[in-house]
C-alpha cells in the first residue's frame, strides 16, 4: 500500500531521516512510536511533501510520490492530521468542517458527513457557529480529528490524535479508526499515548534518530521488554498499576 | 492564622453566551500537587488564565497567602512566585534554548539597572544548564527552540517555568506529546521539586495514568462549575466524572 | 528637481537649459569653449541637493543653474556662496535675494516683486473691499501668500478669509465651499499648477461666482490643459509666458516643443535665458572668472535687442534680483489672453 | 446649513474612493499580511493605461478602458503576485512592505520617465452635471461614486461571506499551512485576491481620475488617506473599508471647513490614534479572538 | 579565537573610518559623514524593530525632534554638548509617550500610529513658524568647537561624528546583549510567554520605543551642525521610510545591519547616478531584488554565504550519539 524506501531528508542544511524504511500494510492500523524528536512528525511531512526530500522513495499505490504536491497527495486519497493546533481561525467551526471536504465532488454527501461527525463530537455541533479560534485546545483538535473524516481517504496520516483531548474522545477516536480501517481505509498514527494506541492497532513501528528500529505487530511491540523500556515508560511503567485509559 | 498558598474564592467568567467558569471556588495548600480535569471545553484553561491575570474574571477573587492577588497582571505573579506554561506550545521560537531558558529566570535576578551594565546572562547559565539537563534536553541546548519536535518544546515549556525557582507551579497539560520514558522522568522530577523545595503544583491534564500517580488531590470541573473533589481513588470511582468524562 | 514633487518645473527648466546649451555650443560655445553639463537630480530634496551642490562644485563647476525649488534652493545657495561659484536660480521665495548672498542671480520675479503688481487690480480694477486668498502651504506658497496679506493691507482692503492647503492636495471641496460662503469680492489663488487645475474644477462644479485672481500658475497652459473649460475667466499676472504677444518668447516656444515634444511653461524659458545669460555676462567679461561674473550681474541689464537670446529685457539688482516687463493675462475660451503689459518694476 | 450638507455630501463622495482603495488594504492585509505601499500607485497606474490606450493607439474610451482594465489585471494583479509576493510570502510581511515600497517608486518613475512628469487630464466616466437644490449643489459624479462603491463593497462581502470560493480564500489568507493542507489552492486563492484588489484599484482609478488628474505621483496622498480609512474602519472586514473611507471624507472635508485648514492633515491621523488606542480592531472590526 | 577574530574585523572596520576621508573631495566627506549620522539613527530603529519587532515608520520624526531642538539651543548661543544631551533626552521621553499605544496594539498597527506621528510631527513643524521658521525652516547653526578642536571644517566635522558614533555603537552593543537584549527578543517572538515570565512587557516595549527613539534624537542632533540647515520637508514620511529600507535590506536584527544598510541607501544613488533619469528606477529594482534574493538583509546573505564556504553538512548533536536499540 505505502511503502517507504531508505528515506533521507530534513530541514535545511539539518538531516533528519536517516534511511527510513517501511511498508505499510494496507486496510491496517499502524501506530508510529518513539522518542520525542525521533522524527515521527517529520516523515508524515515526508509523505506530505512538506519535506525537502534528499533521496529515497515513498511508493504509494505503485506510484513514487515523492515530489508532489499536498493538492496532488490530496487527488490520490491522502488525508493528513498534523501535530499541533490547525485550524482556520476566523471562520466558523462549521466553515472549517466544511472546508475540510472542499476537494470531494459529492458535495452532498460532505454535508451529511458533516451531520454524523458532529454525532460523534457533539461540541462541534454545540458550537457549529463560533469562530474556530474561540474554542478550547480539545475542542480544536476535535474539528481537527472531525475534518480529516469528511473525504473517503485511502490513507489517513494522523500525529497524535489523542493531545489534549479528554480520555472518553481519545477512546472514541480510537473506535472510529478502527471503523475506517474495517473499511478499507489504511491508517498511520503516531502515538506518545503509546498502549492503547497499540492495543487497538495491528501494527507498530518504532523509529528512533531517523530510521525504523522495529516493525512488527502492535502486540509484539507491546510484550517487548526493549520497547517497553525504552520508549514505554520504563519503571514509569512499572510503578503505575492501574489503566484507565 | 495561616492561610493557604491559593484561594480561589466565586471566579466566574463569561464569554459572549458562554459561561467557560461558573462560580468555582477551592483551595490549594502548601506543598500539594492539586490535579485539574474535566472535560474539553470545562474552562480549566480559562480558569488558569483567569488566576494568572490572563483574563480578567468577571467575579470572584484570587488570594495568595491572603493576600488579594485578583487584577494582577502575569507578570506581577510570576515575580510573586507563580509558574506557569499554556496549552499550547509557548516558547521562543528564534532564541535558543538556553536562552528561553535564562529569560524565564532573568527578571527574578538582580535590578533593572544591573541587568543592563552587568553580565550578559545575568549570571543564570550554570543553573539553566542544570534545568535543562533534568528535562533532559541538554543536547538541545544551542537549537533554535522552534526547531524542535512538539514533546521536546513542551518540555523546553515546562523547564521554563521551574528556572525562577517559584513556590507555585501552574501546568496545562505538560504530559500532551511527551513520550512515555520522558513522561516518567518528568513525574519524578515534579515529586522531587515538590519534596525538595516544597512547590506546590496545579496540573491540569487528560493523561490518567499521569494525573492519578501524580496528584495527591484531583478536583473535577465540568461545564464550567466544579463537580467533584477528592483524592484519586475516589475520582476514579465517582460515577458523575465516569459519565461526563473518563467513559465507560 | 528631476524627481520628487518638484519634477514637472525641474524638468521644464532643465529642458530649457539643454535647448540653450545646444544653440551655445552650436554657435561656438562660450568664448570659443563648448559648455559641459552635468545634471543632478536632488529628488526635490533639499539634504539632497545640498549635497549635490557641494558635489557640483567638487567637480569645479563654473555656473550651477538651478535649483527651482525654493526650499531647496534656500538650502544649497550657501554652499554655493561659500565656494564663490554663481547660481542661477528658477526659484521664487523672496528670501532668496534677502540674505546678502552675492552668488546668486534669479530668472524669475521673487514673489515679493510679482505678487505687488497685482494690488492694482485689486484695488483698482476689481475695486475690491473684501478679498480672500488661497494659498499652497510650503515656502513658495506662504512667500506669496505674506506679501499678498502685506500689500493688501497696505491698500487698505481687507482679507477677510485665508485658506492654505498641502501641496499636492487634491479635494478642494472644502476651500471652494468656504469661499463661496466668505463672500469675498476677489479670491487670490496662489497655488502650483495643477492644484490650481484642480481648484478651478471644483469651483466651477460647486459654482463659484467670485473672480478668481492669481500668478502664472492660475493660468499657465498646463493648468487650461487640465481644467479645461473650468478655467476660462481665471485672471493673473504673469512674469513670462510662452503666450506673450511678443514674437521672440513665441518662436521660443515654438523651437521648445519641436524638440521636446510638449509645450514650455515660464520654467522652460527661465532655464532658457538663464543659460544665455550665462554666455552674454561670461562673454563681456572675456574670461571665465566667477568673481568678475558674480560682479557684473549686479545692476546689470541685458537688451533684448543687443542679446536677442534674452527674449525681454531683464536687469538684475545689487541682490540678484531681476526686473523685467511683465503681463497681465486673462484665459478666454481656453486660450491666454495678455491684457496689459506691466512695465518692469523699478 | 446649507455649507455643511454641501460639505458632508462631497466627503461622502470622495470618501467612497477613499473606500474603493481602501479595501484593497484590507484584502492583501488578510491575503498576505502585509501593507501594500503601492496602493495609491496601483490606482495612479490604470489611468495611464488608458491614457496610453486612447492616445497611442488610437482607442475609443470605453475600449481603452478595457485595455486599461486588462493590464492592470495582468501586471498589478498577476505580475505582481507572481514576481514579488510568492518568492517573498514566506519571509513574513515586512518584507514585502519593503518591496511594495520599492514598487511604489518603481511606477511613479516609470510613468515619469515614460508618458510625463505632469499631470495629464482625463476623460470622465460617469455624466458630469449636476443640480442646484437651494444653494446646495449635488453633482452627478458625485452621487454615482456613492452608489457605485455600495454596490461594489456589498458584492466583495457577500462574495467572500457566502460562497465556497470566497471562503477558501479566507482560509488560504488566515493559515496558508492548513488550507493547503485541506486541499485549498492557496497559490490560486491568493491570486484571486490580488486580482479582485487589482479591479477595484482600476475602478477607485476611473473614478478618481477626472477629478485629481492623472499624475505619477497622485498615488501617494491617496494611498495614505485609504490605509488610514482602512484601519479605521476595521482592517478584518471589508465593510469597515467603507465606513472608514466615508467617515475620513467626511470629517477631512468638515475639518478643512469648519476648524482648521493647517492641520487639515492631522485630522484623519488623530482619528487614526484614537481609534487604535480605544478600539483597535476598527469601528467595524471584531477582535480576533483568544490569543492563550 | 572567535572572539579575537571578531575584534580583528572591528578593528579593520574602524581603521578604515578613519582613512576613508583622506584626500577626497568635500563632496565625499559629507556624504560619509551623512552615512554615519543615518547609521546611528538606522541602528536606533533596528533595535525598536530587529530586536523588539515594533515597526515603527516614526524614526525621522525623532529625527526632527532631535534636529530642531538642537538647532533651536544651539542658535541660541548654548554648546552643542549641553544641547545634544537635551535633545536626545527630549527624544527618549516622547518616545515614551509614543510608545503608550504600542502597549495596546502591535507590529502592523503600530507601524501606522507611529505613521501618524511622523506626519503630525511634520505638520507641527510647518505650521508653528514663530517657534520652528515654518516651511521656510531654520539655518545657521553653528558646529560645535571643543577649544583646541574645532568641528567647523567638514573632515573636522566627520571625525567628530565618528567618534560618536563609536561611542554610540559600544552602549548598543552593550544593550542588545544584555537581558534587555534578551527581553526585548523575548517581547518579539511570544509577548504572552514572556509576561507570564515575569518580563514587564508594558516597562520593556515603551524602552524598546524610547532607545530607537534616542538614537533618532542623537542623529538628528548631529544632522543640525552637519547640515546647518533644517526644514520640516527634510523629516517627513518619506525619510522615515527611507531609514526603515536601511534596516532591511542591511539585515533586520543584525547588530551592523543598519550600517551597511545606510551605506547601500546613501551610495546607491551616488552609484547609479550615470544612469541619470532612470536611476531611481534601477534603484527601485535593485532594492526588489535584494529583498527577493537576501530577505535577512544584505548581512543575513554574508552569513548564510560563509556558512555555506566553512561547513558542508550540519549533524545535530542529538543524532550524534547514535541509536541506542
Ligand atoms: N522546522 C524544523 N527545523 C529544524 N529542525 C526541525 C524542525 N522540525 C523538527 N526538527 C527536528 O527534527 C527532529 C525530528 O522532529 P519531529 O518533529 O519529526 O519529531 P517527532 O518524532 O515527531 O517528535 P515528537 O514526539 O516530540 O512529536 C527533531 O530533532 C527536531 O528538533
Ligand atoms: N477568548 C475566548 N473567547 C471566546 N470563548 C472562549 C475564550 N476562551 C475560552 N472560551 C470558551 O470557554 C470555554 C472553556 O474553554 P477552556 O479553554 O477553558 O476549556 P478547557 O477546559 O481548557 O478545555 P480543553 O480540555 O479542551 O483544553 C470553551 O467553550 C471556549 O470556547
Ligand atoms: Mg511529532
Ligand atoms: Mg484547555
Amino acid at each position: 500500500m505505502l511503502s517507504i524506501r531508505n528515506l533521507y531528508g530534513g530541514y535545511g542544511k539539518i538531516t533528519i531521516l536517516n534511511g527510513a524504511t517501511a511498508d505499510i500494510h494496507g486496510a491496517a492500523i499502524t501506530t508510529m512510536i518513539g522518542p520525542n524528536g525521533a522524527g515521527k512528525s517529520t516523515v508524515f511531512k515526508a509523505i506530505f511533501g512538506l519535506l525537502d526530500i534528499h533521496s529515497g522513495e515513498i511508493i504509494f499505490d505503485g506510484e513514487n510520490i515523492v515530489g508532489l504536491s499536498p493538492a496532488e497527495l490530496i487527488a490520490r486519497g491522502i488525508s493528513y492530521v498534523p501535530q499541533g493546533r490547525n485550524v482556520i481561525p476566523q471562520l466558523s467551526v462549521y466553515h472549517n468542517l466544511e472546508l475540510g471536504g472542499i476537494t470531494a465532488d459529492d458535495q452532498d454527501k460532505v454535508k451529511s458527513r458533516i451531520d454524523s461527525v458532529m454525532d460523534m463530537f457533539p461540541a462541534l455541533r454545540e458550537h457549529a457557529n463560533r469562530k474556530a479560534i474561540e474554542l478550547s485546545g480539545g475542542q480544536q483538535k476535535q474539528l481537527e480529528v472531525a475534518r480529516a473524516l469528511l473525504l473517503d481517504p485511502k490513507l489517513l496520516l494522523i500525529d497524535e490524535p489523542s493531545i489534549g483531548l479528554s480520555p472518553n474522545l481519545v477512546k472514541e477516536v480510537f473506535k472510529t479508526l478502527q471503523m475506517l480501517r474495517d473499511n478499507g481505509v489504511t491508517v498511520l498514527m503516531v502515538e506518545q499515548n503509546a498502549k492503547s494506541a497499540l492495543a487497538v492497532s495491528d501494527y507498530g513501528l518504532v523509529l528512533e534518530l531517523g530510521q525504523v528500529r522495529m516493525h512488527d505487530t502492535g502486540e509484539t511491540l507491546l510484550n517487548d521488554p526493549r520497547v517497553g523500556h525504552l520508549f514505554l515508560g520504563g519503571h514509569f511503567d512499572e510503578e503505575s498499576n492501574s489503566n484507565p485509559t | 492564622m495561616t492561610h493557604p498558598l491559593l484561594s480561589v474564592r466565586s471566579v466566574s467568567k463569561r464569554f459572549g453566551n458562554i459561561q467557560a467558569v461558573n462560580d468555582v471556588s477551592f483551595d490549594v495548600q502548601q506543598g500539594e500537587i492539586l490535579g485539574l480535569i474535566g472535560p474539553n471545553g470545562s474552562g480549566k484553561s480559562t480558569l488558569f488564565n483567569c488566576l494568572l491575570g490572563q483574563y480578567q474574571p468577571d467575579s470572584g477573587s484570587v488570594a495568595l497567602k491572603g493576600s488579594n492577588i485578583t487584577g494582577k497582571s502575569p507578570s506581577e505573579l510570576n515575580l510573586l512566585g507563580i509558574g506557569r506554561t499554556f496549552q499550547q506550545l509557548s516558547v521562543f521560537p528564534e532564541m535558543t534554548v538556553i536562552d528561553n531558558v535564562i529569560l524565564a529566570g532573568q527578571e527574578h535576578s538582580g535590578s533593572m539597572i544591573s541587568r543592563l551594565f552587568g553580565s550578559p546572562d545575568a549570571g543564570l547559565t550554570k543553573a539553566a544548564e542544570k534545568l535543562i539537563g533534568f528535562f533532559k534536553i541538554s543536547h538541545l541546548r544551542d537549537e533554535p527552540a522552534g526547531s524542535l519536535s512538539y514533546g521536546q518544546q513542551k518540555l523546553l515549556d515546562a523547564a521554563m517555568a521551574f528556572m525562577a525557582e517559584p513556590s507555585l507551579v501552574l501546568l496545562d497539560e505538560p504530559a500532551g506529546g511527551v513520550n512515555l520514558t520522558m513522561l516518567g522522568n518528568l513525574k519524578e522530577r515534579l515529586q522531587a521539586f515538590n519534596s525538595e523545595f516544597g512547590t506546590t503544583f496545579v496540573v491540569i491534564e487528560h493523561n490518567m495514568e499521569f494525573v492519578m500517580s501524580l496528584c495527591s488531590r484531583i478536583i473535577v470541573l465540568a461545564e464550567g462549575s466544579v463537580i467533584a473533589e477528592g483524592t484519586p481513588e475516589e475520582i476514579r470511582s465517582n460515577q458523575t466524572v465516569i459519565d461526563a468524562y473518563l467513559g465507560a | 528637481e528631476l524627481s520628487g514633487g518638484g519634477a514637472p518645473a525641474g524638468t521644464q527648466y532643465r529642458d530649457g537649459i539643454m535647448l540653450a546649451i545646444e544653440e551655445i555650443n552650436a554657435s561656438g560655445g562660450i568664448l570659443g569653449e563648448k559648455i559641459k553639463v552635468t545634471q543632478h537630480d536632488t529628488q526635490t530634496d533639499p539634504q539632497i541637493s545640498k549635497g549635490l551642490v557641494t558635489k557640483a562644485i567638487d567637480d569645479g563647476a563654473y555656473v550651477i543653474m538651478g535649483t527651482v525649488y525654493s526650499s531647496s534652493t534656500i538650502v544649497n545657495m550657501f554652499e554655493a556662496m561659500n565656494a564663490g561659484v554663481p547660481q542661477i536660480v528658477g526659484a521664487e521665495a523672496p528670501n532668496i535675494t534677502q540674505k546678502g548672498n552675492p552668488y546668486v542671480f534669479r530668472t524669475a520675479y521673487g514673489a515679493h516683486r510679482g505678487v505687488p503688481s497685482l494690488t492694482g487690480y485689486f484695488r483698482d480694477n476689481l475695486k475690491a473691499k473684501k478679498v480672500a486668498v488661497t494659498w499652497v502651504n510650503n515656502e513658495f506658497g506662504k512667500g506669496g501668500h505674506d506679501v499678498f496679506v502685506a500689500e493688501m493691507k497696505k491698500a487698505g482692503i481687507n482679507v477677510i478669509a485665508d485658506i492654505p492647503s498641502e501641496a499636492g492636495a487634491a479635494d478642494f471641496a472644502a476651500d471652494v465651499s468656504r469661499l463661496k460662503s466668505a463672500g469675498a469680492d476677489a479670491v487670490f489663488v496662489y497655488l502650483h499648477e495643477e492644484e490650481s487645475a484642480r481648484f478651478l474644477k471644483e469651483a466651477k462644479k460647486q459654482g463659484l461666482k467670485t473672480p478668481l485672481v492669481g500668478e502664472v500658475t492660475l493660468t499657465g497652459q498646463k493648468v487650461i490643459d487640465l481644467a479645461g473649460d473650468a478655467a476660462n475667466g481665471a485672471v493673473a499676472h504673469v512674469g513670462l509666458t510662452a503666450q506673450a504677444n511678443v514674437k521672440s518668447i513665441q518662436d521660443f516656444g515654438k523651437k521648445f516643443s519641436a524638440k521636446y515634444g510638449h509645450q514650455t511653461d515660464h520654467n522652460g524659458i527661465k532655464g532658457y535665458i538663464g543659460m544665455w545669460a550665462v554666455k552674454y555676462v561670461t562673454e563681456m567679461n572675456g574670461a571665465f572668472d566667477q568673481k568678475k561674473f558674480a560682479d557684473k550681474m549686479h545692476g546689470l541689464c541685458l537688451d533684448v535687442n543687443k542679446h536677442p537670446n534674452m527674449l525681454l529685457t531683464t536687469c538684475w539688482d545689487k541682490d540678484g534680483e531681476l526686473a523685467r516687463e511683465s503681463f497681465m493675462v486673462e484665459v478666454q475660451n481656453g486660450k491666454q489672453v495678455v491684457t496689459t503689459t506691466v512695465a518692469a518694476a523699478k | 446649513m446649507e455649507q455643511l450638507i454641501q460639505v458632508v455630501l462631497s466627503g461622502l463622495a470622495t470618501g467612497s474612493i477613499y473606500a474603493l482603495a481602501a479595501i484593497g488594504f484590507t484584502l492583501i492585509w488578510q491575503a498576505a499580511q502585509t501593507v501594500n505601499f503601492a496602493q495609491g500607485e496601483f490606482v495612479m497606474l490604470p489611468a495611464f493605461f488608458v491614457l496610453i490606450g486612447i492616445n497611442f493607439l488610437g482607442m475609443p474610451l470605453w475600449l481603452a478602458m478595457l485595455f486599461g482594465l486588462a493590464l492592470s489585471v495582468l501586471i498589478l494583479g498577476v505580475a505582481f503576485k507572481r514576481i514579488l509576493v510568492d518568492p517573498l510570502l514566506s519571509h513574513g510581511g515586512l518584507s514585502l512592505i519593503i518591496a511594495t515600497m520599492a514598487v511604489a517608486i518603481l511606477m511613479k518613475e516609470l510613468v515619469k520617465e515614460f508618458y510625463s512628469a505632469e499631470a495629464q487630464p482625463y476623460p470622465a466616466l460617469v455624466p458630469q452635471g449636476a443640480w442646484d437644490l437651494s444653494g446646495v449643489i449635488i453633482s452627478l459624479q458625485d452621487i454615482s461614486h456613492l452608489i457605485i462603491c455600495f454596490v461594489v463593497i456589498v458584492g466583495l462581502t457577500l462574495f467572500l461571506d457566502k460562497t465556497k470560493v470566497g471562503r477558501c480564500m479566507q482560509a488560504a489568507a488566515q493559515n496558508a499551512a492548513v488550507a493547503e493542507i485541506l486541499g485549498v489552492n492557496v497559490k490560486r486563492m491568493i491570486l484571486y485576491t490580488f486580482v479582485v484588489n487589482a479591479v477595484l484599484a482600476t475602478l477607485a482609478s476611473f473614478l478618481i481620475t477626472p477629478v485629481y488628474l492623472a499624475k505619477f505621483s497622485s498615488g501617494e496622498y491617496l494611498g495614505l488617506i485609504a490605509f488610514i480609512a482602512a484601519i479605521v474602519g476595521g482592517f478584518n472586514q471589508v465593510r469597515g473599508a467603507l465606513a472608514g473611507g466615508l467617515l475620513i471624507g467626511v470629517l477631512d472635508n468638515i475639518t478643512a471647513t469648519y476648524i482648521t485648514a493647517e492641520y487639515r492633515q492631522a485630522i484623519p491621523l488623530l482619528l487614526l490614534i484614537a481609534v487604535i488606542l480605544f478600539k483597535p480592531e476598527g469601528i467595524l472590526g471584531k477582535p480576533e479572538g483568544r490569543a492563550v | 579565537m572567535k572572539f579575537t577574530k571578531r575584534n580583528l574585523w572591528l578593528l579593520i572596520g574602524l581603521a578604515l573610518l578613519i582613512l576613508a576621508p583622506i584626500g577626497q573631495g568635500r563632496y565625499i566627506v559629507y556624504t560619509l559623514t551623512s552615512w554615519l549620522v543615518f547609521s546611528i539613527a538606522a541602528m536606533g530603529l533596528n533595535l525598536t524593530l530587529g530586536y523588539a519587532g515594533q515597526i515603527s515608520l516614526a524614526q525621522s520624526a525623532f529625527m526632527a525632534v532631535g534636529a530642531y531642538i538642537t538647532a533651536l539651543l544651539t542658535l541660541n548661543g548654548i554648546h552643542w554638548i549641553v544641547a545634544m544631551p537635551i535633545a536626545v533626552l527630549s527624544s527618549f521621553v516622547l518616545g515614551l509617550l509614543i510608545g503608550f499605544p504600542a502597549l495596546r496594539v502591535k507590529g502592523h498597527f503600530l507601524a501606522f500610529v507611529t505613521l501618524a506621528f511622523t506626519t503630525l510631527v511634520f505638520l507641527v513643524l510647518r505650521n508653528e513658524d514663530w517657534l520652528t521658521g515654518g516651511p521656510y525652516g531654520l539655518s545657521g547653526m553653528p558646529r560645535p568647537d571643543f577649544g583646541l578642536f574645532n568641528t567647523g571644517k567638514n573632515i573636522n566635522f566627520y571625525y567628530f561624528t565618528v567618534f560618536i558614533f563609536v561611542i554610540f555603537s559600544l552602549l548598543m552593543y552593550q544593550i542588545v546583549r544584555s537581558p534587555w537584549g534578551r527581553a526585548f527578543k523575548g517581547l518579539r517572538e511570544n509577548e504572552i510567554r514572556a509576561e507570564s515570565l515575569g518580563v514587564n512587557t508594558r516597562r520593556i516595549t515603551l524602552l524598546a520605543f524610547a532607545i530607537g527613539s534616542a538614537a533618532g534624537g542623537l542623529a538628528g542632533s548631529l544632522m543640525t551642525p552637519l547640515v546647518q540647515f533644517i526644514e520640516p520637508g527634510s523629516f517627513a514620511l518619506l525619510h522615515s521610510l527611507r531609514i526603515l529600507l536601511m534596516v532591511i535590506v542591511g539585515g533586520a536584527g543584525f547588530f551592523f545591519g543598519p550600517v551597511v544598510g545606510a551605506g547601500v541607501v546613501i551610495m546607491l544613488p551616488e552609484v547609479l547616478r550615470f544612469t541619470e533619469g532612470y536611476y531611481l528606477m534601477i534603484y527601485a529594482v535593485t532594492v526588489v531584488v535584494l529583498i527577493i534574493f537576501c530577505p535577512k538583509g544584505l548581512v543575513g546573505l554574508g552569513e548564510i554565504i560563509s556558512r555555506k564556504i566553512l561547513k558542508k553538512k550540519e549533524v545535530r548533536k542529538d543524532f550524534e550519539q547514535g541509536a541506542k536499540l
